[in-house]
């Protein structure tokens, strides 16, 4: 009872940190000076019609690219933590029903659709809503859904350790060219721009956010697959 | 307005979180208290970037007159929660594969079951 | 110049291509590991040589081509470049221990998450933007999350779940910041975001800043909220507290000196030092009660990080902080990793190099030279004093005294020999109905102060198989390049190189002992040595320099003889030997309060290992060192006030009072005065005896020294109305009355000569602080005379104690059969230090008495009078005990003393002698010495030396005695003609024969009506005293410790506390 | 030179047999008295020429050892030594002895000299008595070295010197110019320390001659035994010169006859105040006399020196 009484304590506390501090803002009637150059000079630096893809993948390019890589860790990490598990000699199979009909038939059916839209979706990143995670995580999801419908028995650890391996080198690789070709390190415009608007411009955008698709996707089957295993 | 109601909005989940980080005692819920709060900050930053009546910084051919282009939101902001989120979920991810292993080993799910790290 | 940009590039890319190319070879993938980590250290490198020649500020590089105010910025400057090479050195370090270990090397998904590691620390380096600290500080907790799952103990999962729970906790706080910030300046890249920074709303205007920083600093584990951490500690194995302590907290350091701009100075500063207080001193408070060694480590890291903020806060340079934050960098990952080999393989004993190593990084750790901590905590120390701010020096030297407490006594545990019970042997006479002596063999080895097994007391030291390893050769190459460092860097603080010259003398013994030369040849090297060195510095000498530069030379030089007496291998003996000599030497030769103290910490360094050498001396070393560190650290103090004048100079010293008292302080604990002297007992009597004798003759002599050095600059400074030098003539004198009382009731005899030596220099300090020609005459004549006299005696007893393998002096007796030459050696021996005419001893007393007689301090007089009543007593019983009275059975085949403990005894007799018939050989140079100081007030005629009050005809003394003695003599010898020798039992025992002669051998508790009267005056009080602060701060770390309760809602808690903490901290109380 | 040398001699020689003579003649007629006190008849004055004489006619001796050997040369060594530093008669050169060679501080030490060799000499003889003795003895003097310390500080204190000779000089000019009226707290101190170091009955414990041999002398024997005995009459007599010296005046007359007779007056009441003591008082136990000692002496001692340096 004591705890919980100090514990509303510490809450009134700490609301009255934060609200009094976001209370002294109120709605902005514009953007702060940086985003007006991004929206200003988005277009003409990549011309990529998505600002928020122009801003994730080239203008803030690094933290992008940390963002694969904490995802990268992650996994690995996880895969760490549950592979000593099974070295503890835990590895008692619990039964695993066999996936019902509808299930089946069902992945059959969205399947393909599921990676379609996963691909679509990172490549279409810099113009449209999405990019390289969405869709990375999108064709996890189908992944996780052939794991269930048994479509997959074994993930085939060779393929997905090469294409995480070979999407996430080439995604530094790409940076470097970005250095020697262009401006600096993660510069896209060492490809063409292209004509504004269509798929094949933005310079490497579509590039960079083609790997990170592929490198998320695997990266997150990678983690499925880890607890699956368990 | 908005922005203030979205602050509320984010102080809540917040409090919320940390609420149920402080007083549940299975690992799981605690978890999901972790979440809540990584949420309301998500939701603080997107908040951050609103603008009055912006639309989307996503512009097709027609639309790219400079005084719409400053009708939209701030971009920042949307890129850096998009960034924070992914790194919200390696953490969660990461968090629950330790919570299985710590269940696993104290055979129970309460948080303070069995300390063995103390002082 | 490289692009900074290709530490990230290289990093990554090895981490992404690892896995497939592991698959295609492993050795081979391993190989490019270290070849990437060793690009990582040679990078920096080459921009720290590039910066400091070319005068770049910085080197700095946008990402993406655009102009920096658009995108995210990586910069290197001199400092960035420093850390790098150091983090990146660890990493390399941590790498090949990792990847190359014995057993379960590092391979796959852990060398990627270990260069992952990397990446995240390299990032947080060089990043320019708030929110890409963010990510990388995310990518290096999550990637060590990662490596925590190897752990080999399961309990990390428990641990890893409490630091996740405050990691995400903190990065949550320092997303809120970003946002903050981004809300307030428009940007976040830090170089433009001071620019941008206008916000004023009033009280909150100060706090907005609030998140930010919590996020931050909860990051760097501060007291009172960082029990997750340690609990991470505890359980990670000792690559990952390297990791931790080594690698991230400096990396996240470096990210707090990015934001620290960012914030009014006018906040941040002040708190930072209240933040870097408290955890300074509650972790390091914390780590003393640990049992884990890891936790222990952790919590010093902790307090480490405090020590940092102290410096950062305290707007002193940033490069001291850095230094200090790169000396615990690598010494706390290097302590890490041979606390590891030390967990694998147990005591200490027979792995030197994994000895040597652990304590170079326990000194470095601790800011002792010759590390670069040392340099930059005597600048931040001399900083801090110039500002007057006493607190901050204070808080700093209180904690660096704590954190010795338990470094050394893991060190000590580990170095003890495997019967030392790490307590100390009972030294007062046992309860009544005890038996004294022995009734069977079997006693003898039981307790430590007997047993034949120690026989000459050589430390056994073997060189088995596993005493090397290649593991050790990292570490010892870290060892190696830190102490590099550490010469660079304190030549830069104020040492010249002629200067540091003699030190390389440690390290050619070291190499000599790594060639297996056997000890004898070492010590003729080293007595070779010591006459260079005497040659080398004679010209720089003058004045006291030379008279204490004979003493220390001549004192150490004659008793590396005894040396001669060990066999076979003593490793590290002579390194450690000639190291004191050197360090006194350098003492001498100081021209600067920063050489001064170097030299000093040196010597209290290598007489602290000196000690732990002996066979049961860890409480001795434990209680030496830490009264030593005490010392030290008060003499530091009153150092960093003087303004940087050198303490010689006494005419423009500072008037202030401060450092006059702080000093004195600090010299009273270093030569155990009364109250703080419980240390010396212990450490002299258990360590070895040759190494005791050189410890009474010479070494106690330093804190004498620096009283001479300070001189002046001591006297008439008046302390509430006394005379410190009154004050500290009582001291003397009390310490002296003490010495004697306790030596009085000692059965163990290397006990009674170090009570004895602490009642002389007892003497010695009643003599300074007279301060008087005549008062400094006989002080300096008692240090010279003391040096021989006691180096007479204790090397006797050495050879009495190498001889019969006891150090209690009832189990022998009548040795004076068998070790006649001992005898006299000691016989004379005792005549001088009780001051009975006409050997020299009287002559120290008859200057003393008359200086006291003459300053009109009548009942220091008669206390020292009373004193050296007792000295008397205790000398007697000592020759009685052993040389005379009934033989032991077990000794009937006893020989003499060999002949290298023998002549080093003649020499001082030879000495004693001289001086004895002819005084004025000492005291005419005495006067010369002292002539600058002080007017003469005694003159001479012939022989004989006049003072206001007396006068004393040594040489006439010399010859009566000489003529009432032989005559008595030559009578004796006419009537006696017919004189039988008779055996052992024949005496007049009411025509009895004795039991035997255990029973007739008065001499156990010889003074034991000395005791029933004034027993009560050496009740153990003082020993009680500070058992009792020892229990106190125990327990105090105990009461802290339980504040980490183990729960991770109650550190979520506790965090959540911290930030409403800081939010005080920062908006006060508004 | 060598005449100068040799009249020292001769002198030297003359001082000895004067308080040889005397302590001797003055320990056998105060046993007399003390027997007669207690209703004995005791033995002639004389006795202690006889025993002396008897021991070092002895032909037969035996040995312990080496320092056995010296150690009666050391203590009489120590006794002759002690007497010889100091004047015995202020004013005559005959009776300066070798004070010229040290002063007070020097006698005062130089007592420990015939200490230490006869408690070595005592403690080679391997029996367990003898070390006791000494234990004893030893810790007693250090008790009542305390006292008379003070007192002679407080008299070096009120005379601005440590020179016996300058002492006695400046207590010239009649009664009231003695130390003992002039500091009669450092007398009063002076003489209780005196009654350990001369070791009569509430003292005695040391030797506790009469009753069972025990004490530092307990293995000597023949000529070592005649050696004791005649440094404890030079000793006795030294003692007691040097506290005539200290309080008493010293003994001074423009005739050397009256002079050593005013030596022998002062002298004999000194001894004779330490027997009335001695016969009136139970003998303490070691550890009481060192209590007694540091205790009511002590303070007087400490009261004459704060008198003495305010």
């Amino acid at each position: 009872m004591i705890k919980r009484f100090f514990t509303i304590i510490l809450m009134v506390f700490f609301a009255s940190l934060f609200f009094p501090l976001v209370g002294l803002i109120s709605d902005r009637d514009s953007v702060s000076s940086l985003a007006k150059d991004y929206l200003v000079q988005g277009r003409d630096d990549f011309g990529a019609a998505n600002i928020v893809t122009a801003v994730v993948v080239s203008y803030r390019g690094l933290d992008t690219l940390g963002e694969v890589t904490v995802l990268f860790a992650a996994a690995a990490g996880i895969s760490l933590v549950f592979k000593g598990l099974r070295n503890e000699g835990k590895d008692k199979k619990y039964r695993v029903n066999p996936p019902s009909e509808i299930l089946r038939t069902g992945a059959r059916v969205l399947l393909p659709l599921i990676f379609i839209f996963g691909v679509y979706i990172f490549i279409n990143g810099h113009l449209t809503p999405g990019g390289g995670f969405q869709g990375g995580v999108v064709i996890a999801s189908g992944i996780l859904l052939a794991f269930f419908a048994g479509n997959i028995k074994e993930l085939n650890h060779g393929f997905v350790t090469f294409i995480e391996s070979a999407a996430g080198f080439s995604y530094v690789a790409v940076g470097l060219l970005g250095i020697w070709l262009a401006g600096g390190f993660l510069d896209p415009r060492f490809l063409p721009m292209g004509e504004f608007g269509s798929l094949f411009s933005a310079g490497a955008i579509p590039v960079i956010y083609s790997l990170i698709g592929l490198k998320v996707g695997s990266e997150m089957s990678g983690i499925i697959d880890a607890i699956r295993s368990y | 307005m908005m922005t203030n109601l979205l602050f509320i909005l984010a102080g809540a989940l917040v409090l919320v979180g940390l609420w149920g980080i402080l007083t549940r005692r299975n690992i799981f819920k605690i978890i999901i208290g972790f979440s809540l709060v990584d949420t309301g900050v998500h939701v603080f930053l997107v908040a951050i970037g609103y603008v009055k009546n912006g639309t989307a910084p996503i512009f097709d051919k027609e639309y790219s007159s400079l005084h719409s282009l400053l009708n939209t939101v701030d971009p920042i902001p949307s890129a850096l929660v998009l960034t924070a989120i992914v790194i919200g979920l390696a953490v969660t991810a990461l968090m629950l594969s330790f919570a299985v292993r710590l269940i696993l080993k104290n055979r129970t799910l309460l948080v303070d079951g069995k300390k063995e790290l103390k002082w | 110049m490289v692009n900074p940009v290709f530490l990230i590039a290289i990093t990554l890319g090895f981490a992404f291509i690892f896995p497939l190319f592991e698959k295609i070879n492993p050795k081979l993938s391993r190989l490019a590991g270290i070849l990437v980590f060793l690009t990582l250290v040679v990078i920096p490198l080459i921009w720290f040589i590039n910066i400091s020649n070319m005068d770049i500020p910085y080197i700095y590089s946008s990402t993406v081509g655009l102009p920096s105010n658009l995108t995210i910025n990586l910069a290197v400057s001199y400092m960035e470049a420093l850390v790098l090479l150091v983090v990146n050195g660890v990493g390399l370090f941590v790498y090949l221990q990792e990847a190359y270990s014995k057993e379960s090397p590092w391979k796959g998904k852990q060398i990627i998450l270990l260069s992952i590691v990397m990446l995240g620390a390299n990032g947080l380096i060089i990043t320019r933007d708030i929110f890409n600290i963010f990510v990388f500080m995310e990518i290096s907790t999550i990637s060590l999350f990662g490596l925590l799952s190897c752990s080999s103990d399961d309990r990390v999962f428990e641990g890893g779940f409490k630091y996740m729970l405050a990691s995400g906790l903190s990065s949550v706080f320092y997303l809120i910041g970003i946002g903050f910030f981004y809300l307030v300046a428009g940007t976040l890249n830090l170089d433009a975001l001071p620019d941008g920074i206008n916000f004023t709303g009033g009280v909150l205007g100060v706090l907005w800043p609030l998140f930010l920083l919590s996020g931050v600093l909860i990051e760097l584990k501060p007291a009172f909220a960082n029990g997750w951490g340690m609990d991470t500690y505890e359980a990670a194995d000792y690559s990952l507290g390297a990791i931790m302590s080594g690698i991230q907290a400096t990396a996240l350091i470096i990210v707090l000196t990015k934001i620290i701009p960012l914030i009014e100075s006018n906040i941040i500063m002040p708190l930072l030092l209240v933040v870097g207080s408290i955890t300074f001193i509650i972790s390091h408070l914390q780590a003393l009660g640990q049992s884990s060694f890891k936790k222990m480590l952790g919590y010093s890291s902790s307090a480490q990080i405090g020590l940092v903020l102290i410096v950062l806060g305290s707007g002193t340079n940033i490069l001291l902080a850095i230094v200090l934050l790169l000396t615990h960098s690598v010494a706390k990952s290097g302590l890490f990793y041979t606390g590891k080999y030390f967990n694998e393989c147990g005591s200490g004993r027979d792995k030197p190099l994994l000895v040597v190593l652990s304590s170079l990084f326990v000194i470095a750790l601790l800011g002792l030279p010759p590390f670069p901590g040392f340099g930059a905590k005597w600048t931040l120390l001399q900083i801090l004093g110039g500002k007057s701010d006493v607190f901050t020096i204070f808080i700093i030297l209180l904690g660096s005294l704590l954190e010795g407490v338990y470094l050394f006594r893991w060190l000590g545990l580990k170095i003890k020999s495997d019967r030392d019970s790490g307590l100390v042997v009972s030294e007062v006479v046992p309860d009544d109905d005890a038996i004294p002596g022995y009734s069977s063999s079997d006693t003898i080895g039981v307790a430590s102060q007997t047993g034949l097994a120690g026989l000459g007391g050589c430390i056994k030291v073997h060189f088995s198989s596993d005493s090397f390893s290649y593991h050790q050769l990292f570490p010892a190459l870290m060892a190696v390049i830190m102490v590099v460092s550490g010469v660079v860097f304190n030549k830069g603080v104020g040492l010249t190189f002629r200067f540091l010259i003699p030190f390389s003398g440690i390290l050619f013994f070291v190499v000599l002992d790594l060639f297996r030369v056997p000890t004898k040849f070492q010590v003729f090297l080293a007595i070779v040595a010591s006459i260079i060195l005497g040659f080398y510095v004679y010209p720089e000498l003058n004045g006291f320099n030379t008279l204490f530069g004979f003493i220390f030379l001549f004192g150490i030089g004659v008793q590396f003889i005894a040396f001669f007496n060990r066999k076979g291998y003593s490793p590290g003996l002579m390194a450690l030997t000639v190291g004191l000599l050197v360090s006194l030497i350098s003492i001498l030769t100081s021209k600067t309060n920063f050489q001064l103290f170097f030299s000093w910490e040196m010597m209290t360094l290598t007489s602290y290992f000196l000690v732990l050498r002996g066979d049961n001396a860890f409480a001795g070393g434990y209680r030496y060192i830490l009264f030593s560190l005490a010392s030290a650290f008060f003499i530091l103090a009153g150092f960093s006030m003087l303004h940087g004048i050198f303490i010689g100079e006494y005419m423009s010293l500072p008037q202030n009072l401060l450092p006059v008292i702080l000093i004195i302080i600090g010299i009273i604990i270093k030569f155990a005065g009364i109250g703080v002297h419980i240390w010396l007992p212990v450490s002299y009597a258990e360590a070895e005896n040759d190494v005791s004798s050189i410890f009474s003759t010479v070494l106690s002599k330093v804190g004498v020294y620096m009283l001479f050095l300070g001189g002046l600059y001591f006297s008439k400074r008046v302390f509430k109305g006394v005379d410190t030098m009154y004050l500290l003539g009582w001291i003397g004198v009390l310490t002296s009355v003490a010495g004697s009382m306790m030596a009085l009731f000692q059965e163990d005899i290397k006990y009674t000569l170090a009570y004895s030596s602490m009642g002389q220099v007892g003497y010695m300090i009643l003599g300074f602080s007279i301060m008087s020609h005549l008062g400094w005459i006989s002080s300096l004549y008692l240090v010279t005379t003391h040096m021989m006299f006691i180096g007479m005696l204790f090397l006797s007893v050495s050879g009495v104690i190498y001889r019969t393998g006891t150090r209690l002096m009832y189990q022998t007796g009548g040795l004076i059969k068998r070790m006649p030459l001992s005898f006299i050696s000691a016989l004379f021996a005792i005549i001088a230090l009780s001051g009975v005419p006409p050997l020299s001893g009287f002559g120290a007393k008859w200057l003393m008495y008359s200086a006291l007689l003459e300053k009109g301090w009548y009942l220091q007089a008669a206390m020292a009078m009373f004193a050296s009543g007792v000295a008397f007593l205790y000398l007697f019983r000592l020759i009685h005990s052993i040389f005379l009275g009934q033989e032991k059975a077990i000794y009937l085949n006893v020989k003499e003393a060999p002949a290298p403990l023998l002549i080093p005894q003649y020499i001082f007799m030879i000495c004693v002698m001289a001086i004895s018939m002819f005084p004025n050989l000492l005291i005419k140079p005495l006067q010369t010495v002292i002539e600058p100081y002080f007017a003469s007030t005694v003159r001479w005629e012939g022989y004989e030396v006049i003072s206001a009050l007396g006068y004393w005809n040594g040489n006439a003394v010399m010859y009566v005695t000489m003529g009432v003695f032989i005559i008595p003599l030559i009578w004796l010898l006419i009537v006696n003609r017919h004189v039988y020798k008779v055996k052992q039992f024949n005496i007049v025992y009411a025509a009895e024969r004795p039991f035997k002669p255990e029973t007739t051998h008065y001499a156990y508790n010889f003074f034991g009506h000395y005791q029933k009267a004034l027993g009560f005056l050496v009740e153990p009080l003082i020993s009680k005293f500070w058992n009792g602060t020892g229990i106190l701060v125990n327990n105090l770390s105990g009461g802290l410790r339980r504040w980490n309760s183990g729960n991770p809602q109650g550190y979520v808690f506790q965090i959540l506390l911290y930030v409403i903490f800081l939010s005080f901290l920062m908006g006060g109380t508004n | 030179m060598l005449s100068a040398i040799l009249t020292k001699t001769f002198y030297t020689f003359i001082s000895l047999m004067v308080i040889l003579n005397y302590a001797l003649l003055l320990i056998g007629s105060m046993a007399r008295i003390r027997a007669k006190v207690q209703g004995r008849v005791g033995q002639p004055v004389w006795q202690p020429y006889i025993d002396i004489i008897k021991n070092y006619g002895k032909r037969t001796a035996v040995t312990h050892g080496v320092m056995f050997y010296l150690g009666p040369v050391f203590r009489l060594a120590g006794g002759l030594g002690t007497y010889l530093f100091m004047p015995v008669v202020y004013g005559f050169v005959m009776f300066e002895n070798f004070s010229f060679s040290g002063d007070l501080l020097l006698v005062m030490y130089f007592i420990f000299f015939g200490q230490l060799g006869m408690a070595l000499g005592a403690g080679e003889s391997g029996h367990p008595y003898s070390p006791l003795g000494v234990s004893r003895g030893l810790a007693q003097m250090t008790a009542f070295e305390l006292p008379f310390a003070l007192a002679v500080i407080s008299i070096v204190a009120q005379y601005g010197t440590l020179s016996i000779t300058e002492i006695v000089a400046a207590q010239q000019g009649g009664w009231q110019n003695w130390v003992a009226f002039t500091n009669p707290f450092a007398m009063i101190a002076g003489m209780l320390a005196f009654l350990g170091m001369s070791m009569q009955n509430p003292f005695s414990v040391v030797i506790a001659p009469q009753e069972i041999p025990i004490g530092p002398p307990t293995e000597m024997h023949s000529a070592f035994l005649g050696m004791l005995q005649t440094n404890r009459a030079i000793f006795n007599g030294a003692k007691m010169v040097l506290f005539m010296n200290l309080f008493w005046g010293g003994a001074t007359h423009k005739y050397l006859l009256v002079a050593i007779l005013i030596m022998v007056v002062k002298t004999f009441l000194i001894y004779l105040y330490v027997n009335i003591v001695g016969a009136s008082f139970p003998r303490f136990k070691t550890e009481q006399s060192i209590r007694f000692f540091l205790g009511v002496p002590t303070i007087i001692g400490i009261i004459a020196v704060i008198l003495q340096s305010i």
